[in-house]
């Protein structure tokens, strides 16, 4: 199975994430989706890593899953302070602040 | 490998474990405040302190003159709002978290602006990142708080997503994610970076780094998160996590380009002009001060931005000079925003939208010290001499004016012409404030201003005007800095 | 001894000491010291100047931003002492006329005092940076002054006078930025001096380029004169401006676009590569100026708008005199500037006290008023009389200079611009006519005549109009030998053919 | 030894009007007396350089102004005879004036003005180069301003007055003008011919001119003297610039006067003299005078004759005695050479005179009747004896009685007769008898008009009950003054001539005194003036004493003629309504303000840039939604399409 497969997959991984985030109203899934995003560029770096033979990617890989997992967390606690005062997470009501 | 050189981050880590600590421990914390100051303080001694460069942890980190300055530039932002929180969040409960996660915020810039691979890279703009998501939510009551930090956050990982994806697509092309071997091995075999796979990688870098730049298209959050923050929060993203995006673009992209001899003028340009215009167009119509200083500071970015439009030492030195001076211009515009609403407070316990430009009538006679260092900060942020902005854009609209004569390009030319229409046309909205301040009668009474506030703003306006009246080593260090980066 | 940059940290200082003063008892006592230790220090310049000498005089610099290979350096010579000592004597005559000022005093005072620090600053600096620096400077005050002290559409003038004059600025800034990376290219050092950069500026490659600069160059400075038609700012401006805002406006800041013609454009002109089309340009654009603004004065029913526009026209006078390339005629275009800085002042200040005792400045609603007032009927009469060009006063001098010397090179362009003469003559009576003279418009109530102080500043310029009329030799001189001077680089140019 | 004191001939009326301006309040009768005293003081060192130049001699003192430029003094005897008349005649009117203006409350400002206004007319007269003289004659011109809107309160006084400094100022600009073109030309002289200044001499005096003459082109002489010639146009109020100064009568009488005899009006006909060598030198310039000059003498008796206002009848008869002198310059100028000075100078002299007297006496009557209008008048003759014989006597020099054979005569008598002698043999030689007949017919009207105006004035019955007086000494004593010059000043005209025409040689300008072929003309010829002037006193007689034929059936609207006169040929209303008003104020004026602000100011920089700018931003800020999928969506696009620039503009 050639890199490009792996590549041609976190592509498509990389595109639903992106279709979601464009597209959903719920903070859950969009923070979901990002997930997405975030894995397909690791799906990539241990592609790489893999065929290439060297380990840094892997690493690369360690970092950003802990990284994202971080980040995943920060955002359930900023919806959740946000649905305390705003008693919603659709998040197309959440624009008191534009223009 | 000698640790000295990474004293001040050292320190400030340190720090940041302390200050969390003595929240613990002690009931009024107020005094943590006083501390994190200090810290930063020294932190910026010895920064100033340190000569010498090194790299680090197996080449992940390196001190050199570009990192050198950033920090500087970081530190003290972060020194301003330190100082300026103090009266912010006094008798907050949770100033300590605040205090570390700022510290943290700062750690994680420096680390950013040392970072001599992509991974460093990431980690350091993640750290930075999160911690600012939360500081800009800090006001957790606050729907507009809120709504600012879920955007910026949002946002914010879809770009570290993006950026990320870049730079899993570097390392596939380079093998390596130490910047200087993917630079080597770019330099090696060109097609492989003008291959498509590279165009995309680079893209999704440009868009990372965009994100944090807030160009013009990556820019959307900049505007709801400034406004929505609080102030002093404002003014650390606008002014210090903002120059993040600069230093790692400086870092990445630009050695790539040149490296790759890539000709992205026309793309920066583009991004550039329709930046700065976009922001000082929409900046007009704008009545929340934040928020016009939101759009402000994309217009900035646009000019900032003009440094990769002709990838000369002179401009990019030219670009540092300008972000060392929005720095202080605009953390400083931010934390007198800040003070006025405080202000605002006083008069009516709960104003709203207390930073609309109403409340800053007859400024200039109700908290004068205030209306004076806005008046600074202003003028200088539209470019007036004798000023941080001024020399900024002055060396940054000199280096591309001789790239125009020398190349003979009279699009480049157009390019400053716009430029300099530009921040002509900046002066319209700034003027409208200044106004305010001085020709509108006041609707209230003077104010007394708290010292922290005043101790910040003082020490913005100086930095302000010493550049400008003084800028010769200023201009040296961005040279140096510059030079760096190896460009002609 | 530091005497020039002297000059220009005493108001300096001074500004500071008034913005902090509490009492405007206290503000307007250091705005006049602080103004008239620069007149005093001036007068020592002018007297100890060594006249026929076109090399800078006084010269002092300081090293300031070696890397960019920018400094200090300040110098008078025969082009720019006239003007120095125009500015330091307006600038306590404007305090000492608006001695009864109330509203803000020491931010009012303070202001004044910087646009001494500006204008003496752009008059005296030899290093383009600094030069340009403190061009900016001079904004920033008068802004205030405008929008603080203004008329009911002062936000629209001030903020229309800041981005105009700002825009322009920033084109002469490309231009200079092309000089300078020229002169680096050619020798590989970094220098900002004025004269080092216009030197260099021959050697510029492209011909296309060398009048892209040059134009540029004479934009920035045709904005400030103002010259038709980059004009449309200062009517407005000096409407809604205050009248001490007014005078220093028109009294010396008109006069740095002059300055920038005499000091930057005459002597790169023969080096562009059109000059002849160019001289011509500067011909047209100054006598359309003339003729421009004597007709629009013509329509005003304002009379400080007839005054903005006869600035105006007069300053045409400058342009014309300074593209006709001949030594006597760009010596009576310096005269004009010096002159007209004297007599606008009269005039403004005119304006300014019609407007504070009838309340109004509408000449149809005016009338009779020499009857109420007749200390200011006299110097008010004294000044139109200059303005208009009355012999024994100093604006007869300079025009006729410019005229008659022009005619050399540019005769058509002075047949057209003596036309303006009778008109000139006409606007000025007619507004004397209906202003000052004819039954008393019994309308205006009882009103008092101009208070002494302002009678006092308005007559010493009027003392100094008359006495520079009958013996313009104490100023004319120096600039003819600077005026000769230039001419040597032009007789260069005539040489070479450019100049028809 | 007065010669060296030659510059206080100026400098004391100047002083005085300092003094009297600042500080007449505090010196009795408004401080008439410093200018009284000063101007006397000029006449007396006028007086005695004169005793000490003549018979052959100059004062010439000069110092530099600046560049080659200069201040200086000339007198020559053209200068000094002038000297001399104006600073008496302005003195025996400021004595009047104590009288006349003793119930004004404006005394200082009045004597101030007019002591200045003397001092500049003292100034063109000896001036010694061209552009002092421009100076000085621009001071007249706002004196009179100055002094012709003196009651400023009122608005025909302050119409007149702009009006007056306007139209001579259409003449300054062409005199300025040829100042330029000549000191171009010298310069040019200079530069390129052989032609130098001796040492000590500056650019623009009368005697480098003069100098130069030989080297100028004779177009550019041509032009020069033309030009010069409009400034003079404006100043004496020849055609077709003589509106102002009918109009110039809205003055105080003395000040007419002043303007009228004295000062002013002559300086344009000093100037001609003064410049009379380029003249001779340009033929077609002098046939212009001559022409400009006979047609002004007739034109302007034809509207004397018409005018009911009395200061308005001697306005136009100066206008058109000016005339005379403008066409002796040209006539006798072609035949006669430099003697054509001597002639038209003698008559400036004799009509300085008369002119004043007529003035005085003019005022004397308003004095006591208190109105200008003629129809009011009537029967003062009784009243007020010596003003109505003096004006008898002005009015007998005015129309140039005097018995040919014998020379006896009245001033104007032999001024005038010398006139119309010199266009007559002008005519002779050249075939060309126009300004001849001109100069005839002007001289039946004169006296037609002068005539009339003295009997309706003085004779038949009162026409109004206010009792009138005869004035105070101090103005009846100037009026006799004045009437003894005016008969019999006439026969100093012998030595007059010889002194003048010897003035040019003094500067060594050959112009030759050719007088003619011996030329005898007939009796008829040598009799025709008088003829013609007896003839105009008995028609005025018949129709104003004895009524012979009743008037206010010609004097009628229905009168094309006489409404056309009535009217002064509608010049006024042309030259400020149509010329001034709407013309320049309403058409070329008002659209370049319409252009100024609505075009360049008010669509450009207004509506183009500024507001387009302003509202854009209202429209793209409305982008920002508050949406954050929006922004999201917009950073993805944002990447697609940079990947899509970077394909096209990049690589």
């Amino acid at each position: 199975m050639s890199l490009y497969m792996y590549l041609l997959v976190a592509a498509i991984i990389f595109t639903i994430g992106a279709y979601g985030v464009m597209t959903q109203r719920n903070g859950i899934k969009i923070l979901m989706c990002i997930e997405l995003l975030l894995n397909a560029s690791n799906l990539n770096l241990v592609a790489f890593s893999s065929f290439s033979g060297n380990a840094t990617g892997q690493v690369f890989t360690l970092f950003s899953i802990a990284i994202a997992a971080a980040e995943a967390g920060i955002g359930f606690a900023i919806l959740v302070a946000l649905f305390r005062v705003r008693d919603t997470i659709n998040l197309d009501n959440i624009n008191i602040l534009r223009w | 490998m000698n640790v000295i050189l990474l004293a001040p981050e050292i320190l400030l880590t340190l720090l940041g474990l302390l200050v969390v600590l003595l929240g613990l421990v002690s009931k009024n914390k107020n005094f943590i405040g006083y501390i994190s100051a200090a810290g930063l303080f020294a932190a910026l001694i010895l920064l100033l302190g340190i000569k010498g460069q090194g790299t680090f942890f197996y080449e992940a980190l390196s001190v050199d003159p570009l990192s050198q300055i950033f920090k500087i530039i970081f530190v003290v932002v972060s020194l301003l709002a330190v100082i300026a929180s103090i009266s912010y969040f006094k008798d907050n409960r949770n100033q300590d978290e605040y205090h570390s996660l700022i510290l943290f915020a700062t750690v994680g810039m420096m680390v950013a602006a040392s970072a001599n691979d992509l991974v460093a890279l990431f980690v350091g703009f993640e750290l930075a990142s999160m911690a600012t998501y939360v500081l800009a939510g800090f006001e957790k009551k606050n729907p507009a708080s809120l709504e600012a930090a879920l955007k910026y956050f949002l946002i914010g990982s879809v770009s570290s997503a993006l950026m990320l994806f870049g730079m899993s697509l570097v390392y596939g092309l380079a093998g390596s994610t130490n910047i200087p071997v993917i630079i080597e091995v770019f330099q090696a075999n060109p097609l492989m970076a003008t291959s498509s796979l590279g165009v995309v990688a680079m893209v999704f870098l440009i868009a990372g780094f965009g994100f944090k730049m807030a160009l013009v298209p990556f820019h959307m959050w900049a505007p709801d998160t400034y406004e929505g923050a609080p102030s002093v929060v404002s003014a650390m993203l606008a002014a210090g996590s903002k120059k993040m995006g600069f230093v790692a673009a400086f870092k990445v992209l630009v050695l790539a380009l040149v490296a790759l001899r890539m000709d992205m003028q026309v793309t920066f340009a583009v991004l550039a002009v329709i930046t700065m215009t976009y922001g000082n167009i929409v900046a007009i119509s704008q009545t929340s001060i934040k928020r016009m200083l939101a759009y402000s500071s994309i217009a900035q970015a646009g000019y900032i931005a003009l440094a990769f439009v002709v990838t000369t030492q002179l401009s990019i030195a030219g670009g540092i000079l300008l972000a060392l001076g929005h720095a202080l211009m605009k953390g400083g515009a931010f934390i007198a925003v800040a003070l006025v609403g405080h202000m605002v407070l006083l008069d009516n316990k709960n104003a709203k939208n207390i930073d609309h430009i109403e409340n800053f009538a007859g400024l200039g006679k109700r908290a004068p010290i205030t209306a004076f260092s806005i008046l600074v900060f202003f003028l200088a942020l539209a470019g007036i001499p004798p000023s941080a902005g001024f020399i900024g854009k002055f060396v940054l609209f000199y280096s591309i004016t001789i790239e125009a004569v020398s190349q003979a390009s009279g699009w480049l030319l157009l390019v400053v012409i716009i430029a300099i229409l530009n921040s002509a046309l900046s002066i319209y909205y700034y003027a409208r404030v200044i106004r305010y301040m001085y020709v509108l009668p006041a609707n209230g009474v003077k104010i007394h201003e708290p010292a922290p506030y005043v101790l910040a703003l003082v020490l913005a306006v100086i930095g302000t005007i010493l550049i400008g009246v003084y800028p010769e080593p200023f201009i040296r260090m961005a040279l140096d800095a510059a030079s760096v980066l190896g460009v002609r | 001894m530091a005497l020039i940059s002297l000059m220009i940290l005493v108001p300096l200082l001074g500004a500071i000491i008034a913005f902090l003063t509490k009492t405007r008892q206290q503000a307007r006592a250091v705005a006049l010291i602080a103004s008239v230790i620069p007149l005093v220090i001036s007068l020592f310049l002018f007297t100890y100047f060594n006249r026929g000498v076109t090399a800078i005089q006084f010269y002092e610099a300081y090293p300031w931003i070696q890397s960019l290979g920018i400094s200090l350096s300040f110098g008078i010579d025969g082009v720019s002492l006239p003007l120095v000592l125009l500015s330091t004597i307006i600038i306590p005559l404007t305090v000492i006329f608006a001695w009864g000022e109330t509203e803000q005093a020491n931010k009012f005072y303070g202001l004044i005092l910087l646009e001494l620090v500006g204008v003496l600053g752009v008059f005296t600096s030899l290093d383009f940076f600094v030069f340009y620096i403190f061009w900016e400077v001079v904004l920033i005050p008068m802004y205030f002054l405008i929008s603080i002290w203004g008329g009911p559409r002062k936000d629209y003038a001030a903020i229309k006078f800041f981005i105009y004059t700002h825009v322009a600025s920033l084109v002469m800034l490309l231009a200079i930025f092309t000089l300078y990376f020229n002169a680096f290219q050619v020798s590989g050092v970094l220098n900002f001096d004025m004269q080092y950069l216009l030197k260099s500026y021959s050697l510029i490659g492209s011909p296309l380029l060398k009048d892209v600069v040059f134009l540029g160059l004479l934009f920035g400075f045709l904005v400030k004169m103002p010259a038709v038609p980059f004009h449309t700012w200062l009517p407005d401006a000096h409407v809604e401006a205050p009248t001490a805002g007014s005078v220093i406006l028109a009294a010396l800041l008109l006069k740095m676009g002059g300055y920038g013609l005499f000091r930057v454009i005459l002597p790169t002109l023969p080096f562009t590569a059109s000059t002849g089309l160019l001289i011509t340009l500067m011909a047209v654009i100054g006598v359309v100026s003339i003729l421009y603004g004597t007709f629009l004065a013509l329509a005003q029913r304002d009379l400080k708008k007839m005054v903005a526009y006869s600035s105006i026209s007069h300053m045409g006078y400058v342009t014309l005199g300074a593209a006709a390339l001949v030594p006597l005629s760009i010596s009576g275009a310096m005269f004009q500037q010096f002159s007209h800085g004297l007599i606008t002042g009269v005039l403004f200040m005119s304006c300014g006290v019609i407007q504070h005792s009838a309340g109004t400045r509408i000449i149809h609603e005016l009338g009779g008023l020499a009857k109420h007032m007749p200390k200011l009927a006299l110097v008010m009469m004294a000044g139109f009389m200059a303005s208009l060009g009355l012999p024994g006063m100093s604006g007869f001098v300079a025009e006729f200079l410019v005229l008659v010397n022009s005619y050399f090179t540019l005769p058509t362009f002075v047949i057209l611009a003596l036309f303006s003469i009778v008109f000139t003559a006409a606007y000025h009576l007619w507004a004397m006519q209906r202003a000052m003279f004819g039954a008393y418009n019994e309308k205006l109530g009882h009103i008092h005549d101009g208070a002494n102080y302002e009678i006092f500043a308005m007559g010493v310029l009027v003392l100094l109009v008359i006495y520079f009329g009958l013996n313009p030799g104490s100023v004319l001189n120096m600039m003819t030998a600077n005026a000769e001077h230039l001419d040597r680089l032009l007789r260069f140019a005539v040489l070479r053919g450019v100049i028809t | 030894m007065f010669s060296d004191y030659a510059a206080l001939i100026v400098l004391l009326p100047v002083l005085a009007f300092v003094l009297t301006l600042f500080f007449g309040k505090k010196f009795p009768s408004g401080g008439a007396a410093l200018p009284i005293a000063a101007i006397a003081g000029s006449f007396i060192i006028s007086f005695g350089i004169f005793l000490e130049i003549y018979p052959h001699g100059t004062v010439q003192q000069s110092m530099q102004w600046f560049s080659t430029l200069n201040f200086g003094i000339l007198i020559d005897p053209l200068a000094v005879v002038m000297l001399m008349m104006v600073s008496f005649v302005s003195l025996l009117i400021h004595i009047y004036a104590v009288g006349y203006m003793s119930h004004d409350t404006g005394k200082p400002r009045y004597f101030a003005e007019t002591s200045l206004f003397t001092a500049a007319m003292l100034a063109v007269v000896l001036s010694d180069n061209i552009l002092q003289f421009f100076m000085a004659w621009e001071v007249v011109g706002l004196c009179s301003y100055l002094l012709i809107g003196f009651w400023f309160h009122k608005p025909t006084a302050a119409a007149a007055a702009k009006k007056a400094f306007l139209v001579t100022r259409v003449g300054d600009v062409l005199f300025l003008a040829g100042i330029v073109l000549l000191y171009v030309n010298m310069t040019n002289i200079l530069a390129n011919t052989g032609f130098s200044l001796e040492p000590g001499n500056f650019m623009l005096q009368f005697k480098s001119m003069f100098a130069a003459i030989p080297y100028i082109a004779p177009t550019q002489l041509t032009i020069i003297t033309l030009l010069f010639f409009g400034g003079a146009v404006g100043k004496s109020g020849q055609f077709p610039l003589h509106g102002w100064l009918p109009d110039a009568m809205e003055g105080p009488t003395t000040v007419s006067a002043l303007i009228h005899a004295a000062t002013m009006v002559t300086a344009g006909v000093y100037l001609v003299a003064r410049t009379f060598p380029m003249f001779v030198e340009a033929p077609n310039a002098l046939l212009v005078v001559a022409y400009v000059g006979g047609f002004t003498a007739l034109f302007a008796a034809t509207m004397g004759l018409v005018m009911n206002d009395i200061k308005r009848v001697l306005a136009y008869s100066t206008v058109s005695q000016l005339g005379y002198m403008m066409l002796a310059l040209g006539t006798a100028g072609m035949v006669l050479g430099a003697k054509a000075v001597g002639i038209s100078m003698f008559h400036l002299l004799s009509h300085a005179f008369f002119k004043a007297l007529l003035f005085l006496c003019a005022g004397s009557v308003i004095h006591a009747v208190g109105t200008n209008d003629l129809r009011e008048m009537g029967g003062l003759f009784g009243k007020m004896k010596i003003t109505a014989t003096t004006m008898f006597i002005a009015a007998l020099a005015l129309g140039g009685f005097g018995i040919p054979g014998l020379h006896i005569g009245t001033a104007g008598f032999f001024s005038k007769d010398a006139i119309i002698e010199g266009a007559y043999e002008y005519g002779h030689v050249t075939g060309d008898m126009i300004p001849y007949v001109f100069s005839i017919i002007a001289a039946l009207l004169t006296s037609i008009y002068i005539f009339r105006l003295w009997f309706m004035a003085f004779s038949g019955k009162p026409r109004q009950d206010r009792h009138a007086h005869e004035s105070p000494k101090v103005m009846t004593i100037p009026l006799i003054i004045l009437a003894l010059f005016a008969l019999f000043f006439g026969f100093s005209q012998a030595g007059f001539y010889g002194y003048l025409e010897t003035n040019f040689e003094l500067m060594g300008v050959e112009i030759g005194v050719h007088e003619g072929e011996a030329l005898h003309p007939s009796t008829l010829i040598l009799w025709l003036p008088i003829i013609v002037g007896v003839l105009g006193l008995v028609i005025s007689y018949l129709i104003y004493n004895r009524r012979i034929l009743d008037m206010s059936r010609i004097v009628t609207r229905r009168n094309p003629v006489y409404q056309i006169l009535l009217n002064r040929y509608y010049e006024p209303r042309l030259s400020s309504y149509v010329i001034g008003e709407k013309l320049t104020h309403g058409v070329v004026a008002m659209s370049g303000e319409f252009f100024d602000r609505k075009i360049i100011d008010g669509l450009v920089i207004d509506n183009i840039i500024s507001r387009t700018l302003l509202s854009l931003g209202d429209v793209i800020k409305k982008l920002q939604t508050g949406v954050v999928r929006n922004y999201a969506s917009v950073t993805l696009l944002g990447v697609g399409l940079l990947i899509i620039l970077l394909r096209i503009g990049g690589m």
